[in-house]
């Protein structure tokens, strides 16, 4: 197994170099100096030049990047240029707030997913087969922002059962900081489920009509055995790729929800320091989220023997 | 069986996630009452002042460091930690008499040696101070030396007479020339934390959350009300939180649920649905701001005074300024802003829009129709609304405007290096005349981000920087403002207002023309 | 084809109606509106629903029903621009990396996977920064962002496809490796991919108004129903019109896209069951 | 085994099963008045080909009709009592314990994600309240019997990890673990070559007679009634067609459909006439060696498997050479390298006398219209996407000296010949299994080829329709002259199609000669086994009377 693990991490060694490069020089190319944004309207052209020489801005490409990269590999992803703050401790700050919502969310959606899909998939072309498909298909139409802002004006604004602004973090006082979770998971709960549901009862309707299941009624199990017993295990398999596909992906911030709920997650790190042209900090971000779509991939290939044993971790 | 395997691994995931959320229950302190809350629309950038600042980083850090003087509430420049202050015949040698009662956070006190510490500090070219081009070749005057006499006396020696030395010392973006401690600076010299003389000290900074502010108990305030950003200035609550709430609507909905108490520099587009309610009270103050088009005179297309007066001509400034601001700003063309004392009947004079003289002039000057682009960004609401609606004016005339959204970075890269058509552009609050046209007035070749660079213009400049009389300096505005309204180097829009609105439970909060929030003397019912 | 829309049941039908209000809103749209979308009227911000106005004004007293129509132009161009670059781009890289296995293979894939390793939006986002935010960087910003999963589907169904016996029997024709591809694996790649567009055009449509939401979409004043509910924002409370209308406007048009999309995946495989 | 006096063991009581009318379609009978006595301990023959509802008669009995399929009438009477009317619980006491049912793909038929302990054990934790060390005793004593080799590791391993026989003895042992008094076989070992058939079908018969089980064997091959049951119920399109002793329909079937269904079993043909000695060798393989690249590492390189090793054989124009083998045994991949499909790791194969690695774009251009290939699989090998007409036409366009009239022409009279002159416009997905196999056929012989190589051409399809396609590719080998290579599994075909026979086994020629004394004293110990496990052979013995 371990050897897998290394194997499989050596050959995403060159995406991340390439996802390094490419995040480097793009957000160079972006308009805007930073030693310019520090500095206000009112700088001039000496002071700029002295703020770019403080930030190693005017040395050559390469050797920026080899040493911001060289350190990055032991872990020092630098300072960011706005706050001074190391950019490794704030992106994991930022991170876990991201990290809470998502995981959270995508739990419940997978929940959700695999009892309605299987049901749906079950009873086919009945009344709970439409009004599960005609849910995910309405779901899926829905924007995922809208559905925020539609929540937070119902339950924020008008109703004020929750709070939705200045977020508290989990230091401060635990309870609040779940009530501020709570608009940000059900929307993406929401959001996610939809997909999640059309792929558990496609991949459950193709199982139903194969052999075991036939066999394993003729043995007398219930209805409820050959569904959760055989039927599950096997339709969840290929869920699961997708499951840890949205996972790689939403970890990497969800910066509309975010931007929607004022939560200071890693997207809406991401998008400040873009605008800021904060470049450690941009660079730290999508590299951090390149590691987490790596990881969180290798680790759903991991577990996917579990539902399907043919798939041996080779 | 395999339904234990999937119920295994879902329950690993839920313990990681409470795994996460007990990692960062760390002790920390319940918020104590009383506490005040204010909003920032944008976190601050230091806190180190007068070198890497926004306006809202002014803002906070003014409640932390006093400089040796600054602005009263009219403007002009009053005592804070200088007592008084006497300058020599030729207006060369400043002498500055400390108060002796002042302490620092740290409960050291306040000695000369410290304000002349700071003030080198300052002139340093690698402290990156705002305002060191102010003593720099192309400045008011440069400093030749800062002695300490004795322990309570502090003398600055200019190499030429300069009346603005004082209204610099007291400018907010100079970060007020905030006296601080050695000890707030490292051993290689780089900053660790402000330790001033205001009547605040700074608690926690937890970036794109809040700032968290505590009263200063040692605090010795000057007798007598507030004054601007000297007088008595009493801090009131135990604690004072700036809370970082980038969303105006957010915002607004907090104010009226009673989890913040303030939000200050409000956008006249968040106004709507407050004004009428009776739990909060609303304030709007002129302020000595300027909201402007800048027009880029070297550009080919522009180079005809008779096309930039088209453009002039095509903008009305009072509608504009009513549909923006809600009401909440004065119409203005001249770069001396209306809550001015300098401002009179020449500056008050306002351009009427003619369409059908626009279009003949644009004829006359050669302009053939292709769009001319009109720089704005998001980052100030009003500046992208005047955009849109000086494009919609422009149109009615024939003159095709092509609105370029662009983001605050690039904005103001474009803005110091010139490289705009047209750009809507807004100044921070500038409390001397001299310094609103000293934004407008200057050397391209030396500083690309000036718009009227023509010799007779620079020389009158020049003029009001040196003259102290208030007579002589208001004669020379009024040649500016009328050349300035003949060349059309830009079009100054409106003058806006300090917009802010309080929950009821709210006293003594009070603003007045510098754009920046003032918490001290406020407290909570 | 009447056979197939009694087979097809509902939900075809359900879409075909909204993808045709589209179509009918934008034809409509290029000959009338009620209002200039882009003249403002100070006198009258925020007006709610009224007779004049059927869908309230914004906060410059523009016509919020003929933005929407304006913007379901521009909306639905820029995702339809998107999907056919990120269509034919990603069909012809799938179709060489599939067909073609060996190092093109290896190497597009390690493309892909680099692209995929970055959040779409964020991508997007950055490339609109350096491209300048115009229809043109828009539409080049999202189409790099979605061809890797064109990539990735093509690759998979020529893998599939490649194994059939069909295959073979068209190399012992005597057909060249282009021919067989030409004659045999692109017509059946097709089905799938016509399937993948659609759901493409409703992730291009989010997309767009999400950027537009983190402030870098289409530049104003052209409408698209991105931008026009992301300026409704500061008015929520107020003049909820704002929002709700273009919201409903992408709901409507995406479940639309849905519905024909599975309409579509059922009618090009007779074999699959509904 | 005399049919016992108290009621039957199973009885089926003029049971009509219909389609329920959903969505639009009106209600279909698929089953029509189907009625017949299974006693304790007998074995019974349900016969027909696909669409005859035999699948639908076994599924029935245990009510596990697919959605949308009711039983509509009649009785299912398990020792008198009506299973249709029995309730959910009632029913599923009956699944398992009292009625066994094995099914016909290896690969579905035992749940891939679960241990084969847990499989093998649920039935009887449910029926017999035993404890689990004395259901795992009982597990390892049931594998042992269907001859599993080391049970234990058995146990604990997945079924991906066995053989389809392997697989269908499992399942044996599953079912018969309970031992239920009737064992339904639905088509068990359709997808096992000749060998593991036997072993299955043999062992199935010991565990019925050991347990006194009765079993109703679902096929399509008459060999396998003959050989393993002793009456028939003979069904087509849903209706009854005959019943009775085995050996008495099948030596003088009454019904016309029985006569055909017997009749198109494949026999031994005395007029097939070899080529005469003058005819050149068209085809030579020497010492053909092809491997399969082995799955590369990240540095190192895959390791190559050999699948063909040393094989030689010579085709004679005009000839036909079947080439037999299990599969695995490489004869498939033979085929495809005589077309040059396949690159040689050692050894030569010419046409005409010219190497195939060595000819010319000119040579291989001519090479392409004279070798030809028909495909096993209708459903893979015509493109969905295209019509008939432009699918036959394909090797056509290659052919330079004609032009699109012609080319036109020549297609639709090839359509005539092989019966299909107005399917031109149709698509591969509107015709029958059938009608696409003449297709592929008509594709090969359109360009006047030389030589055809069909890889097992009809064992896809139906026994009738199977004599039907071979007797059309014998008129047109006929018509033509063109020489065929027929690679097949089925011995029964090879008789009554080729001169010569070639014997594979593990990717070598173990024995080749001409079919009539091969068949008669197999030299080689494979070729004999071969020859006992194909039942069809026997019945194609009997008197035709």
């Amino acid at each position: 197994m371990l050897g897998y693990i290394c194997k499989r991490l050596l050959l995403t060694l060159p995406t991340l170099l390439l996802v390094a490069v490419a995040v480097f020089l793009i957000i160079r190319l972006i308009p805007g100096d930073p030693a310019v944004v520090l500095l206000g309207e009112g700088a001039d052209a000496a002071s700029i030049a002295g703020v770019r020489a403080d930030l190693g801005l005017d040395r050559p490409l390469p050797v920026q990047f080899f040493s911001w990269f060289g350190h990055a590999l032991r872990g020092d992803l630098g300072r960011s240029i706005v706050s001074g703050e190391p950019v490794g401790a704030s992106i994991l700050q930022h991170f876990g707030i991201t990290a809470a919502v998502v995981l959270v969310a995508v739990t419940f959606a997978t929940l959700i997913a695999a009892a309605a899909g299987l049901i749906a998939a079950w009873r086919r072309n009945t009344a709970i087969d439409l009004a599960v498909v005609g849910a995910a298909t309405v779901v899926l139409a829905v924007p995922s922002f809208w559905l925020g802002l539609v929540l937070l004006l119902l339950f924020g604004l008008k109703l004020g059962w929750l709070p939705f602004v200045g977020y508290v973090p989990f230091s401060e006082s635990a309870g609040q900081a779940v009530l501020f979770l709570v608009l940000p998971v059900v929307t993406l709960t929401i959001t996610e489920s939809g997909v999640l549901t059309r792929m558990m009862r496609a991949s459950s309707i193709d199982v139903l009509q194969l052999d075991y299941v036939t066999h394993a009624r003729a043995k007398g199990l219930s209805e409820r055995a050959v569904l959760v017993r055989h039927v599950f295990p096997n339709a969840f398999a290929p869920t699961l790729t997708l499951v840890g596909l949205t996972l790689g992906h939403l970890l990497g911030g969800i910066a509309v929800i975010e931007t929607v709920f004022t939560l200071p997650g890693l997207g809406r790190l991401m998008v400040d320091s873009v605008l800021a042209r904060d470049y450690p900090v941009v660079q730290g971000c999508l590299l951090f989220t390149a590691v987490v779509y790596v990881v969180v991939n290798l680790l759903v290939d991991l577990c996917y023997p579990i539902f399907d044993p043919r798939v041996t971790a080779r | 069986m395999a339904v234990a395997h999937t119920l295994k691994t879902l329950a690993v995931c839920g313990v990681l996630l409470l795994g996460c959320a007990i990692a960062w229950a760390r002790a920390g302190e319940v918020p104590r009452a009383p506490l005040l809350r204010a909003r920032l629309n944008s976190d601050i950038v230091s806190t180190n002042p007068g070198t890497r600042r926004d306006e809202n980083t002014d803002g906070v850090l003014l409640h932390i460091v006093e400089g040796l003087v600054a602005s009263r509430e009219d403007g002009s420049v009053g005592p804070m930690l200088a007592s008084r202050w006497s300058i020599s015949a030729d207006g060369r040698v400043y002498t500055f008499a400390l108060r002796p009662e002042v302490m620092f956070h740290n409960g050291a006190p306040l000695t000369s040696a410290e304000v002349v510490w700071s003030l080198k500090r300052y002139l340093k070219p690698e402290t990156r101070w705002r305002c060191l081009e102010v003593f720099g070749p192309t400045g008011i005057a440069r400093v030749e030396s800062i002695s300490a006499p004795d322990p309570h006396t502090v003398v600055v020696t200019l190499d030429r007479a300069a009346p603005m030395f004082l209204t610099t010392l007291a400018r907010a973006d100079c970060g007020g020339t905030g006296i601080t401690h050695p000890a707030s600076v490292a051993a290689d010299g780089s900053w660790i934390t402000p330790i001033g003389t205001g009547p605040f000290q700074l608690g926690e900074w937890r970036h794109n959350q809040f700032v968290q502010l505590k009263r200063f108990p040692l605090y010795a305030a000057l007798p007598g009300p507030r004054d601007g950003n000297t007088g008595g200035k009493h801090a009131l609550v135990d604690e004072l939180r700036f809370l970082i709430i980038p969303d105006s609507s957010a915002a607004r909905a907090a104010l009226v649920r009673g989890s913040l108490d303030i939000i200050d520099n409000l956008a006249p587009s968040e106004l709507m649905g407050i004004r009428g309610r009776t739990d909060l009270q609303f304030q709007s103050v002129p302020i000595l701001d300027c909201y402007t088009v800048l027009i880029q005179t070297q550009d080919p297309a522009l180079q005809d005074v008779r096309v930039r007066t088209a453009i002039a001509l095509t903008i009305d400034a009072v509608g504009l300024t009513k549909a923006i601001t809600r009401g909440n700003g004065s119409a203005n063309n001249s770069p001396i802003p209306v809550a001015s004392p300098f401002h009179h009947s020449v500056e008050a004079q306002l351009r009427q829009v003619n369409v059908a003289k626009a279009r003949e002039l644009l004829k006359a000057g050669g302009y053939d129709g292709h769009a001319i682009k009109l720089v704005t960004s998001r980052r100030d609401p009003q500046m992208f609304d005047a955009a849109v609606v000086i494009q919609a004016m422009a149109a009615e005339a024939g003159l095709q405007l092509q609105i370029d959204t662009v983001d605050w970075p690039a904005h103001l890269s474009r803005y110091i290096a010139g490289t705009y058509q047209l750009m809507v552009q807004s100044f921070s609050a500038r409390l001397d005349p001299a310094l609103s046209f000293g934004v407008f007035i200057g050397d391209k070749r030396e500083e690309p981000r000036k718009v009227w660079d023509t010799p007779r213009s620079r020389e009158l400049f020049d003029q009001t920087l040196q003259t102290a009389d208030p007579a002589s300096r208001q004669a020379v505005f009024d040649t500016l403002t009328r050349d300035f309204l003949e060349e059309v180097p830009a079009v100054v829009l409106y003058n806006s207002s300090h917009l802010s609105v309080v929950r009821s439970a709210v006293i003594g909060h009070q603003n007045w023309v510098s754009a920046q929030p003032r918490l001290w003397g406020v407290s909570l019912r | 084809m009447r056979v197939w829309l009694r087979h097809a049941g509902s939900g075809a039908i359900l879409g075909i109606s909204l993808v045709g209000a589209l179509l009918l809103t934008i034809a409509i749209g290029l000959v009338w509106m009620p209002y200039n979308p882009i003249a403002i009227d100070l006198a009258h911000p925020l007006a709610p629903p009224a007779l004049h106005h059927w869908f309230g004004t914004d906060e410059f007293g523009r016509d919020v029903l003929s933005r929407s129509m304006l913007g379901a132009r521009i909306s639905v161009l820029i995702a339809l621009a998107t999907v056919a670059v990120a269509i034919t781009l990603g069909t012809t890289l799938g179709l060489l990396a599939g067909y073609l296995r060996g190092w093109t293979d290896r190497v597009l894939m390690m493309g892909t996977d680099t692209v995929l390793a970055f959040p779409g939006i964020l991508l997007a986002l950055a490339l609109i920064a350096v491209l300048g935010s115009s229809n043109g960087s828009i539409i080049l910003a999202l189409s790099t962002a979605y061809t890797p999963s064109v990539v990735r589907v093509v690759r998979s169904t020529v893998l599939s496809i490649r194994e059939r016996e069909f295959i073979e029997a068209s190399r012992s024709a005597g057909d060249s490796a282009l021919e067989t591809i030409v004659r045999h694996v692109l017509p059946n790649v097709l089905p799938p991919v016509v399937v993948l567009a659609t759901s493409l055009f409703g992730w291009a449509m989010l997309s767009e108004s999400a950027l537009s939401f983190l402030g870098v979409g289409v530049p104003p004043p052209a409408p698209t129903w991105g931008n026009m509910l992301s300026e409704s924002r500061p008015y929520m409370d107020i003049a909820g019109w704002l929002s709700i209308v273009p919201g409903l406007c992408i709901a409507g048009t995406l479940l639309g896209i849905n519905l024909l999309g599975d309409a579509l995946r059922d009618w090009l495989d007779p074999r699959r069951e509904s | 085994m005399i049919a016992s006096v108290a009621a039957p063991l199973l009885r089926f009581d003029g049971v009509r099963i219909e389609t329920s009318g959903r969505a639009g379609s009106e209600a279909r009978t698929l089953l029509e008045g189907l009625s017949f006595d299974v006693a304790a301990g007998e074995f019974v023959a349900v016969v027909g080909e696909s669409g005859s509802g035999k699948t639908l008669a076994a599924r029935s009995i245990l009510n596990l009709l697919p959605a949308g399929v009711r039983q509509t009438a009649g009785r299912i009477e398990l020792q008198g009592r009506d299973l249709s009317q029995l309730s959910a619980p009632e029913m599923r006491q009956v699944r398992g314990a009292q009625i066994g049912m094995v099914f016909q793909e290896p690969m579905v038929s035992l749940n891939p994600a679960m241990t084969l302990e847990r499989q093998l054990a649920e039935g009887m934790q449910l029926h017999r309240n035993l404890p689990s060390d004395e259901i795992r005793r009982q597990s390892i004593a049931m594998l042992e019997r269907v001859r599993i080799s080391n049970p234990l590791r058995c146990l604990k391993s997945y079924p991906h990890e066995f053989s389809g026989g392997m697989r269908q003895r499992i399942m044996l042992a599953s079912v018969l673990l309970l031992k239920p008094k009737l064992l339904i076989a639905d088509e068990p070992t359709t997808a096992l070559d000749t060998l593991s058939q036997r072993e299955v079908l043999e062992l199935m018969v010991e565990l019925a007679h050991d347990n006194g089980a009765a079993v109703l064997l679902i096929t399509h091959d008459l060999g396998l009634v003959a050989r393993y049951t002793e009456r028939a119920i003979v069904l087509e399109k849903g209706r009854l067609m005959e019943s009775g002793f085995t050996d008495e329909i099948l030596a003088n079937p009454q019904n016309p459909y029985t006569q055909r269904l017997v009749a198109s079993l494949p026999r031994g043909r005395a007029d097939l006439v070899p080529p005469p000695d003058s005819a050149p060798t068209l085809l030579q393989v020497r010492q053909a060696c092809i491997e399969y690249p082995g799955r590369p590492g990240i540095w190192r390189a895959g390791v190559p498997t050999q699948v063909v090793h040393g094989v030689s054989l010579d085709v004679r124009a005009g000839e036909i050479v079947a080439v037999v083998g299990a599969s695995g045994s490489g004869k498939s991949t033979l085929g495809r390298a005589v077309l040059g499909l396949k690159p040689l790791a050692a050894g030569t194969i010419s046409f005409d006398g010219i190497e195939l690695a060595a000819m010319t774009a000119a040579q291989r251009k001519q090479f392409r219209r004279d070798a030809q290939l028909v495909f096993q699989d209708p459903y893979s090998s015509l493109d969905p996407r295209r019509r008939v007409r432009d699918i036959v036409g394909a090797t056509l366009r290659h052919v330079d000296d004609l032009d699109a009239a012609e080319r036109r022409a020549r297609v639709q009279s090839i359509l005539e010949e092989v019966g299909l002159s107005s399917f031109g416009d149709r698509f591969p997905h509107q015709m029958s299994g059938g009608q696409r196999q003449r297709v592929a056929i008509a594709r090969a012989v359109v360009s006047r080829p030389r030589l055809v190589v069909a890889d097992e051409p009809v064992s896809a399809l139906d026994v009738t329709i199977q004599q039907q396609v071979l007797t059309l590719l014998q008129t047109l080998q006929a018509q033509y002259g063109f020489a065929c290579l027929f690679i097949t599994h089925d011995l029964a075909v090879v008789r009554q199609i080729a001169t010569r026979v070639v014997v594979m086994s593990g990717g070598i020629v173990v024995e080749e000669g001409p079919v009539a004394s091969v068949f008669a004293a197999p030299a080689h110990k494979y070729t004999r086994e071969l020859l006992e496990a194909t039942p069809s052979l026997e019945v194609a013995v009997l008197p035709r009377c």
